[in-house]
């Protein structure tokens, strides 16, 4: 890739976060978040995957990687609005009329923080399930119904909402996807406190909402196909992750360098490291060929797929070499790092529901 | 030594099933993680009392029920399932255990009859701060004692505690009681939400002498001590296996419930034949430590590793059953992971543990 | 159990061995095998569990066992007609009218080798999917069929046959057991070569096979009753297994003991060891609970599934320990045990139909 | 070196997929399994003729094609698929690197031709037999080797032979030819029923030595070994997964295909995420070894490593779907086991990879 852009972000980032510094310190509480992402924004470093008259750069997905991975090397939190930004913006860009288009600036400067209504709690991993019910009435839809599992949740300002608009439909095909204001009357939000005590996830629940019907991205009832996109951008972050994967672990064995381990924990962190590697190389091969145009085939579920186990393989020797400090109070960051590691084969696709879809879409053996 | 007949066990078994379920459900283990010791007092005066849990391992002519690890493994196993908070574990077992292989008449006759109607609660204190270990000092007729120690379990409820410091190149046993001067008590947070462990902070605190040389007498504590975390995993997973089917028969996706689907019930199976292996071993290691404990070294080390791994496995598969609700606070699966995950490092981790086995099979060095 | 027993077992065995292996030295062909069964028969230790009338000696299971210890610490060859001793005939015994039981004598003293017809390649672990036909015809049946993986297949004098009698009932009602003679006109044997090169199994070839209808075992229809028996006994001897695994394992570790293993083979092999001493402690526990007069429980299925997937792993891990001499010819009997050990999880119930059993019989989760 | 783009790749594996589907069936690949050499020699030169694959590393000027380990890479994917017979690895891979390598012009010039065409079939001894290690000793113009080299790859084939031995504290590279006085060729039993490893004895057997010192040659020989090995091992997990795939389709029990049941469908997908990370891997090892062959070492441990690991799961897989077919000698599920095992421990095993990265990984002292 050009040298040039990563010249370019290295200028603005050793200017700007000195100064940002400055201002907030090391904290990374969701206002610091909030206003790194506008920093970010202004200098236009906040979405550079998407297209220019978006307020992006139309960079492609490995010079994305390369551009969060220089960024990543400053320390700085996380940028806010990461689901708008990486998932609801790219389906906004991909499905939505002009007006619906006039939400991409907005999430860009964080006027606007979205989140995804998709996970129901009586379906879970089966999307196509979903209950949530949404009932035209002259100008509006009437929704009723309830979300779980909604990152960021509690902070989000709009919703991509999955409703299901045709009940007398096959499953996948009575859905449509609603952009919607959380500020709208009815809508309650409560968060879900996970087994690591922290609460990152809400609960929303949907009494009589009114949403407008120009509200509605893509068509009635094509919604599937909508989502279909927002997952596919969903998948294309865990490529990403795979990459960032094996530096997490490099980082963990340059930690353990020279420390004593027993040959035994040697040969785990060397094992890891070598799960991890490949994954990446994984990661890489698909960001390339996205890059290069291709369609993301099969790659995506398997890295899902293994770099899920695999992380939380690592978490477990992580809590493993902190041993009994890691259970008794010495080293809690393990501890929480191996509790909370337990989502990484539920959320977003199950270990079991990923390899039905590799077996069933990629293998081609029959449905049970 | 009282032996009991199978049928006995199963009544054992039953009584604390019963009396746990009915006075310790999982409402009152929630509420008790937020008070101060962890402990409902009154509770623990009941199951010593009513069910003679705090004296099992105390003999009979000190007030006890005098049973063996047999007894003892059926106990934690049931005290395991239901996340007793109680200080069973280190007061009734650790504690118990060193006061009864102490060999001091005095000190049996003086405190075991407490410890036997859980009017005195102790907690046992072995492993040293490597940054301050405990040193003991002669006084007089007594010792003064000052150091920390690490990892003692069910410190918040004891009123004595009895630790251990290097006397003349071996290991001395000392009893001092928890609320005197110069003893700093801090309650550290603990994965394992329902039982405390904690530091003991001494600074020239006064103690007694318990027996004379306990370098045998430790080793045997820290055998029943892995052997103890062993049992009370062996009783999570049957736990955790049972609500996982509970949900895999009931919970319906794509249509069907869920316990149909293939993935599932060839996991479920698995961690069966885990429960089921954990369960033997743990009889088989009871059995051992009560016929010869001096030979019950290697069984000792199987069962800990293996159910430290096993069980492991077993609560991880909860979380991946339940799915989603499986990872929220409000499931009782977290409370049985973070309890097995502790267990799994207290008294010799599962690596600990084979280490150890490749020295005694002789294939270290 | 009495030392006595085992005194008197070590007394004829101090005589017997010594005088056998004058004729014998150390072969272990079929005849041998042979041999060695009728010297223990005479002696009254070839089928130590069967009842004083049937020339057994009536003892439970775990002193069979620690009779099965003292020989095989002899190190003489395994008795040949194993099937017709440990599975057969128990069957006969339960089952066999007086006419039949009259075979179990000959069965003990090697007049005659049993197999078992039970596998089809049609068939393979749904047993109760047989084809093989039986059609009455007078005094006969007329059987037509195949059979396969029938172990001593070649060897053999007898078989005890399952067969499909009624094809209109539900696949478990209309089987039966038969008992035939191999030398009946129509029966065509053939081995069958494993990947190791080695043919321990036959293939048997029915057409038009007449069986006299007084060899039908047990109700006509009712086969399945009988075949369970049989293959409790099969399961019975896996039991067994487990607590010669354990022995296997301890092996091992003795013989690369003070060998300069790195500390990771160090702790495979200990690891292995606390796999097969659980194994083994379960293996025990059953043994004890048949002594006692229970019916053993789920452990047999247990003790199958963690068996033959422990024992799959040490044989690969003798194969690492041997390293490239196991693969280029300098040790090849790791190389052999390696390929013979990936029938463990296939014969005598497959690991996915163990877990299929485990998880509806045992946990009640409802049939997929 | 020659460069080739994306299309011109996937035509190289499609010809030399479709001339190894015609040419060497699994019927003929049994048949070679009983002769003396192993090899079918008129293929081995057509497939060096009509494919050029004997010359895929050859320099151009030396009448080769001039590729690099990327197209190398496709092709012993497609060797492995196949089973290759053909001297393939020891031949056009192993000792024709050596050559290049060594920087010897005069030896290249008479060699690498007929290697290229064919004509020449070289194997490369670099294991000696603890024994009785190679030893050289200067004689006249050339000089005279004594001693033992064990696990030599195509050994039967080979008109010629490569090996190393001691010079001066470095390592020297010596040819001779396979059929002289005192060269004694022994195939031994290999698992790997598709290719022959075998020992060569050399009892004071004149030789030529190529080049200077070989120490660096011999270390990028053992890497270019080490990713054949894992690129052979891709092929034959790729192939592995198809038949398991097909198998799974078609073969019916409890009357359904067998791959409608998730136990099957869920082990398949973890043999497909399993196939497609080796794929990528072997693709990754190629692009290094071929752009930075001097920082490659890491990523040939990695992919050695896991290929090893990955693919022996995989191809015992096959038989676990299989069943009790898989378990018979006529059914090919074997051959490929024991080529896969075979390659796990030529240059390297997995475990010895994984120390080799631990220590570069600073983990290790």
């Amino acid at each position: 890739m050009s040298t040039e852009v990563l010249d370019e972000l290295r200028g603005f980032l050793d200017e700007a976060v000195p100064r940002f510094r400055e201002q907030f310190g090391e904290d990374s509480s969701w206002e610091t978040r909030i206003a790194w992402q506008r920093t970010m924004a202004e200098g236009g470093w906040a979405a550079p995957g998407w297209a220019v008259e978006n307020g992006g750069r139309a960079l492609p997905a490995h010079e994305v990687l390369a551009i969060e991975e220089v960024t990543a090397g400053y320390g700085m939190p996380p940028l806010a609005g990461m689901l708008g930004l990486k998932n609801v913006g790219p389906t906004l860009a991909a499905w939505g009329t002009p007006e619906q288009k006039e939400h991409l600036p907005r999430i860009l400067n964080t006027e606007e923080v979205w989140c995804q209504g998709f996970s129901e709690p009586g379906a879970g991993s089966d999307l196509a399930g979903l209950r949530t019910r949404a009932v035209r009435d002259g100008d509006d839809y009437v929704v009723n119904g309830q979300k779980i599992w909604t990152s960021n949740g509690m902070h989000a300002t709009h919703m991509e909402l999955l409703v299901r608009t045709d009940p007398d439909a096959p499953k996948h095909r009575g859905i449509s996807a609603l952009l919607v204001d959380m500020s709208t009357p009815g809508i309650e939000v409560r968060p879900i406190r996970q087994i690591n005590g922290q609460a990152e996830f809400a609960e929303v629940f949907f009494t009589d909402v009114r949403v407008p019907v120009d509200n509605l991205l893509g068509k009635e009832n094509d919604g599937w196909n909508v989502t279909m996109t927002t997952l596919g951008h969903e998948r294309s972050g865990v490529a990403i992750f795979a990459t960032r994967f094996e530096r997490e672990v490099r980082d963990l064995i340059a930690r353990h360098r020279g420390e004593g381990l027993t040959p035994v924990q040697q040969d785990t962190l060397v094992r890891h490291f070598i799960e991890a590697r490949v994954v990446a190389i994984l990661g890489e091969a698909t960001l390339s060929r996205v890059a290069a145009g291709e369609q993301p085939g099969s790659e995506q579920s398997v890295i899902k797929l293994v770099w899920s186990e695999a992380g939380q393989r690592l978490a477990a020797t992580k809590l493993e070499l902190a041993g009994i400090d890691a259970v008794s109070g010495a080293a809690p960051e393990a501890a929480d790092a191996y509790l909370s590691a337990r989502a990484m084969t539920i959320a977003a696709g199950t270990s079991p529901i990923v390899k039905n879809i590799l077996s069933e879409r990629v293998l081609g053996l029959p449905r049970g | 030594m009282t032996t009991t007949t199978v049928a006995e066990r199963e009544d054992l078994r039953a009584a604390i099933r019963g009396f746990l379920a009915d006075r310790l459900p999982e409402s009152t283990v929630r509420e008790l993680i937020d008070t101060e010791t962890g402990v409902d007092a009154r509770s623990w005066t009941q199951l010593a009392g009513e069910l003679g849990l705090a004296g099992l391992l105390v003999p009979e002519e000190h007030g006890g029920q005098g049973l063996s690890t047999v007894e003892l493994g059926i106990a934690l196993q049931e005290s395991g399932r239901a996340l007793l908070g109680a200080p069973f574990l280190g007061s009734a077992v650790l504690a118990t255990w060193a006061l009864v292989v102490s060999g001091d008449d005095a000190a049996a006759t003086g405190l075991l009859p407490g410890l036997a109607d859980g009017s005195t609660v102790a907690a046992l204190g072995i492993d040293d701060d490597p940054q301050s270990p405990v040193r003991a000092v002669p006084d007089g007729d007594g010792w003064r004692l000052t150091g920390a120690k690490r990892h003692v379990v069910d410190v918040a409820a004891a009123d004595t505690f009895l630790v251990t410091a290097e006397v003349d190149g071996g290991v001395g046993l000392f009893v001092l009681p928890a609320a005197g001067d110069g003893v700093d008590v801090e309650q550290t947070a603990s994965l394992d939400l329902t039982r405390r462990l904690g530091r003991v902070r001494l600074a020239d605190v006064p103690a007694q002498r318990v027996g004379t040389e306990f370098t045998a007498g430790l080793a045997s504590v820290r055998e029943l001590g892995a052997f103890a975390c062993a049992a009370e995993q062996a009783g999570i997973a049957g736990r955790c296996l049972e609500i996982a089917v509970e949900y895999a028969r009931t919970r319906e996706q794509f249509g069907k419930p869920i316990g149909s689907f293939q993935a599932i019930k060839h996991q479920l199976a698995e961690h069966l034949a885990r429960v089921e292996q954990m369960r033997a071993a743990v009889t088989a290691a009871a059995a051992e430590l009560a016929a010869s404990p001096g030979s019950a070294r290697e069984i000792v080390s199987v069962v800990k590793a293996y159910c430290g791994d096993a069980g492991t496995t077993v609560a991880e598969g909860l979380i991946d059953t339940l799915g989603g609700i499986g990872f929220t606070w409000e499931h009782v699966a977290h409370l049985y992971l973070r309890r097995m995950k502790t267990l799994a490092y207290l008294f010799g981790s599962p690596s600990e543990h084979r280490a150890r086995l490749a020295a005694d099979l002789g294939l270290t060095g």
